[in-house]
């Protein structure tokens, strides 16, 4: 077509194909984080909803502790504590229904135990006598994630791959703020929301990546608001609220589950220990930050709630104090029996079949092994 | 079938036939990848599936390939077994962390509980005249990542047969398909199409007496001309065609080592930390008292792929082969 | 720190780190893309701008049809025509200063040539004697990026070390829609942001990639909503207004330029011609989307308010329409020259040094032509 | 100089101070990364640089790799000499795009205009008690990929060394930091650096008559030890450094090879595809007749690196490389 074919063919009217797909107003998240405990709204929680969370978040607390104390001994390589931030944890946990798949970051144990993986297996990969230590379709739990950010589109295509299955089937995604700047973070929310697929991303803020603080990570408003660069509802929920991050997840859960597609909630939190047990956060903060979070502990916020409202006493206290104790106890125990290893382990799952030189190299090792137990070796 | 060409005789014919059959034979075989639906395919490999079984089982995706693969590894992970297409060689690189760090591993790191039957179709070579970035021959990655098996076919039939096996293995499975033989031909019978091969089987497609020449994919052809090329200067060689590179089938390649004593690896990827050094490692470990010289390589140059005009110098040819196996220490013979 | 410890240092206040970092409201997309020509806006527009922005529309117009004419014989390998996208391409490139850095896409050598890079060297890529045919820094064009988005972390990184060294110069980046879907250009935004860096980013939403529509590869209201969620304004604009698209990447220059940091802009266009001449659009999209598109052809819109205005006539046009001849017989007699090719090119580029390793290989190389040459060779 | 520590002694240390070095010597040079910034590196190798030379020059990224590499080139681009950290081997992967289609690549893409002088620091391999995707040994993919250079350190006077050299290279260098030797200890003396290396040689690390043992980085000192071991043996082993994967010494190796007639590859990354099928072919090669027996190679198992408890198992140590050494095919000799 030459420019002349051109002339007079112009209408001014706006592109042909162009409308906004969505309405972007409704994916913006609110202007404050969204509360439950201490507000109107908490009277409208269920209280037995509200005793199971308290019980979980004094069994999270507990379990964190236990595993920092089992570095200290040894017994674990290194443990990445997410002491403060029990109520994503266990809220993620108990916002999906028995079908649903739950999708931890590296640091998610505690979710994933709140979800049903037997305490001792969750720390395998931290003991270091597997990488992954439960079977993940006992409980539809994905294995936890140390490469960051990348097991968000697992979590997509495995709920794109049940919704086109006719499963009922969501499942939740776990991220870090750090994690969020990933390019498989932005791939992942693109895929879920072209797909619908039922599944819901929560970003962890919890104010660092190691050392680096969310000012250095990111200059967006809110990790929220990238939901609706997307096309997905964007929700910020104060993440030391267990009640208002259950009823959020909840809700992008119920969501999904209905056909509505993909929500992203930002989870604002604090990662009250260090990085992990090697790591010396004095480098990079001061106390008055720590402290100042810790005043917002989500155990206290919660236990206040209820001991106000007369749903929980000290009888009540003690007595998720001693289900706390009696699982760091039976954990503390089953940790310090050493865990039995089988180097033939190592040629075992590369393959569905060990290829030949697998299996040489297997023969290699077996006659060394054997040689070594018969005194023979150098 | 209705669809899809009944007389496929290239090598895309025969691919997009084995897509074909393997996902009418079993509902959970997925297609998907950038273009892959309505266009089917830059290389009109994945052609008529989306209108025979629909966008949900030939799907185009957003074009991110990390995203592509990683989603792929969720659908795997729900007993899916996603076919992935790799637009070029190049563009298979974003998703290496995918790839590497998961793909080859979740069966292992989970204790065998989550393999991944998950197959990645990678149009992968040089020879098409394509620009930067759409000529790479990247199977030294996929073959220093345990955990993956590696396959390339060079003829029409074994295109069929080695996709069908890749589609049907547990394992994760790099399926690297030579663009420049997309549209050689073959007498292969679509309404009879070969049995599925199994993969890790190398076959000799020429046999000689001389010299071995070991190679795989878009150079069997030209290892092919240069045996026949070869016999004018006395020398009778044989053509291993390798097939699958992971698992290697060290007993036939080694039997004809063994045999002819002499051996020149040939393939387009670069020499160095190429397939050529591992594969001419093996092979003098094997059969090192049978050498009568040392196991040559053929290779592309140590350079990133050149420039269309200039991708004659590179590739491997007829004449720099028949070069390798003049210089095999004949001398040692007399 | 136990849960008792915590108990009674709750106050029910926000999470003590919060606050939303920026005000998102002025970050958001307009709901229409920015229009001028047949607005009331086009009356302030300089008439000079506007005669120069028509010039190169034609010449571009042009540059695409000769471009696609040397595919057919034989002459180019391939040609991703920017046909119908022009005031994009000519825009982006007037839009910045002679220090300021380019960074196109594989289908801009349209803007590449208009801001300065000699026509022929900017079509080796696509003729195949050599990659980039142009050094970068003569006009500040980075190379035409194949591999989709990979070249805006580039733009960000340049910019950025600018800055550092106190230099005033502006990075624009191009880029598909499609290539907004991987991860690099989720860096990219995130790195440029962050490190307030004076970068604009260009999306010519041209409705495809490839073969894959806009719907398929996003859900998002528009592409410019994603600009919120890294904390930098999203602008839209109508792509076939080359006074729209001008003003709009001007005022994000400047705005870089002025320290005020990267701006997303998304302009709402057409790829009128298929992907590649080797592409067959058919299989994909009907006529009738096409012909509604070539209704709303850049160039005669600005001709219409040119000539409305009576600030084009027939000699104008005619005189543009010479220009861009003498350009395209230039084009077509110089890519009729066989181009000199030298193999030794090969190795001399790899390293600042070939290595050992690389002076055996071109010996073997030299040595086998000088026996082609000699006809010794088999 | 103020902050940085001013007796090291450890490898880390000699990194830290040629990092400070550079940065003192060459305004141009930046240091980017997660957490190299305020913390110091998590394994403390920048540890006082943003401090010293200020954030802008010692700069905590956001947390994308592919990000942090991408911005490197431009920042190259625009003249600067950028030195990128990946906080572990694994966490370089999602940057292969950018290395392979771009860092390689740009100074050919561009006929020699755009060079890169782009550092990368890789902390590799394993034997530290990490979990999963924190003991990769990634050497391959970088050797298999034209317009790199692959470096890594084996003491602490190389490792300033050769990281200077780095630095000032005008092309991109892939420094691959063994993690397990960052806490050996020598007796370099700080104050008087050892002069810059250059990028290219190996060394013989101990002289001698029966075999050699071809080595780097993490294996150096294993292969030592074996070697002390071996005398009890009646083997007298010489070590050969190689220091630099890419280019690779050809006539030091040779040289050895030529001498002893015996060679054994040990190294760390797998065997299959690993460095030392490259580095036993080209042995092969050159040095065909002074050799008594074929290049053995003793590396990790093609497997995915394995969990803490089992990496002993894994890892090439005396006994492996000894035992190899035994299969030299001594009966030869009488
Ligand atoms: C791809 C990748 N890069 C780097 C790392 C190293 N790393 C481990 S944790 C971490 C910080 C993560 O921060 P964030 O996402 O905020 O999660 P948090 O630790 O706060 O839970 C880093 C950089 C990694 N695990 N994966
Ligand atoms: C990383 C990568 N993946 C795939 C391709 C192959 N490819 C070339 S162009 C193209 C479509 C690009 O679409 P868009 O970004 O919208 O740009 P447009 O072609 O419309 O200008 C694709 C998939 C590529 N060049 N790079
Ligand atoms: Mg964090
Ligand atoms: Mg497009």
């Amino acid at each position: 077509m030459t420019v002349m074919e051109q002339r007079g063919a112009y209408r001014p009217s706006p592109p042909p194909a162009w409308q906004p797909r969505t309405d972007p107003a409704p994916l913006l998240p609110d202007a404050e984080p969204y509360r439950v405990l201490g507000t109107e709204g908490a009277a409208k929680c269920d209280p037995a909803l509200l005793r199971r969370l308290y019980a979980e978040l004094v069994r999270g607390r507990r379990y964190n502790a236990q595993a920092t104390a089992l570095t200290k001994q040894g017994r674990l390589a290194v443990y990445p504590s997410s002491t403060g931030q029990e109520a994503c944890e266990v809220a993620a946990a108990l916002a999906l229904q028995e079908q649903d798949w739950l999708f931890p970051s590296y640091r998610d144990t505690l979710a994933a135990v709140a979800r049903g993986v037997d305490p001792v297996q969750a720390l395998t990969l931290l003991r270091g006598d597997w990488h992954t230590g439960y079977d993940p379709y006992a409980h539809r739990v994905a294995p936890l994630c140390t490469p960051l950010a990348t097991q968000l589109p697992h979590a997509v295509g495995l709920a794109h791959a049940a919704r086109l299955k006719g499963d009922d089937v969501v499942a939740l995604a776990m991220v870090g703020d750090g994690g969020t700047s990933e390019g498989d973070f932005h791939e992942a929310l693109n895929f879920a929301a072209v797909w619908q697929a039922p599944v819901v991303f929560l970003v962890q803020n919890n104010g660092f990546a190691i050392s680096v603080p969310l000012a250095k990570q990111t200059a967006a408003p809110s990790l929220a608001h990238k939901a609706v660069g997307y096309g997905m509802p964007g929700r910020l929920v104060d993440g030391n609220d267990a009640a208002a991050v259950h009823e959020v997840l909840t809700d992008a859960v119920r969501h999904a589950r209905e056909g509505g597609g993909p929500t992203l909630v930002e989870a604002i939190t604090y990662r009250v220990d260090a990085h992990t047990n090697a790591d010396d956060a004095t480098r990079y903060r001061g106390d008055a930050e720590v402290d100042a979070w810790r005043a917002h502990d989500p155990i206290a916020l919660l236990e206040h709630e209820l001991t106000e409202r007369g749903l929980l006493d000290e009888d009540g206290m003690r007595h998720a104090r001693d289900a706390a104790e009696t699982m760091a106890a039976d954990l503390r125990e089953r940790m310090n029996q050493d865990p039995v290893l089988d180097p033939a382990d190592l040629f075992a799952h590369v393959y569905a079949e060990p290829t030949p030189q697998l299996r040489e190299q297997q023969a290699l090792l077996e006659a060394e092994l054997a040689a070594e137990q018969g005194g023979e070796h150098r | 079938m209705t669809t899809v060409a009944v007389k496929p005789a290239t090598m895309a014919q025969a691919l997009t036939r084995a897509l074909h059959d393997a996902m009418a034979a079993d509902p959970s075989v997925h297609v998907m990848g950038e273009d892959v639906g309505t266009l089917g395919g830059v290389f009109r490999v994945t052609d008529g599936l989306a209108k025979e079984f629909g966008e949900d089982r030939c799907t185009d995706t957003p074009l991110a390939e990390a995203g592509i693969l990683g989603t792929a590894v969720g659908m795997a992970m729900y007993g899916l077994r996603p076919v992935v297409e790799m637009q070029f060689d190049a563009f298979a690189y974003p998703a290496f962390e995918q790839l590497i760090s998961h793909v080859s591993r979740m069966r292992n790191r989970t204790h065998g509980a989550m393999p991944l039957p998950i197959t990645i179709r990678v149009p992968y070579g040089g020879g098409i005249g394509g620009v930067e970035h759409h000529s790479d021959s990247s199977e030294a990655y996929y073959m220093a990542t345990p955990g993956l098996h590696v396959v390339t076919p060079a003829t029409v039939a074994d295109a069929y047969g080695l996709l069908r096996a890749a589609i049907a293995s547990d394992d994760p499975v790099v399926f690297l398909e030579p663009k420049r033989l997309y549209w050689s031909k073959d007498s292969w019978n679509p309404e009879h199409p070969t049995d599925v091969e199994p993969i890790g089987r190398a076959v000799v497609r020429r046999p000689g007496r001389s010299a071995t020449l070991i190679t795989y994919g878009p150079s069997v052809p030209v290892c092919l001309e240069a045996a026949e090329a070869a016999r004018a200067e006395g020398w009778d060689l044989e053509v291993v065609d390798l097939r699958s590179l992971v698992p290697f089938d060290d007993e036939t390649v080694a039997a004809s080592v063994r045999r002819t004593g002499r051996a020149v690896v040939v393939h387009e990827s670069g020499s160095f930390g190429g397939p050529g050094g591992e594969i001419a490692a093996r092979v003098t470990e094997r059969c090192f008292h049978h050498l009568e010289a040392p196991v040559l390589r053929v290779a592309g140059f140590d350079i990133p792929y050149p420039p269309p005009m200039l991708e004659r110098h590179h590739l491997p040819g007829v004449d720099r082969i028949l070069d390798a196996v003049a210089r095999l220490q004949w001398e040692a013979e007399n």
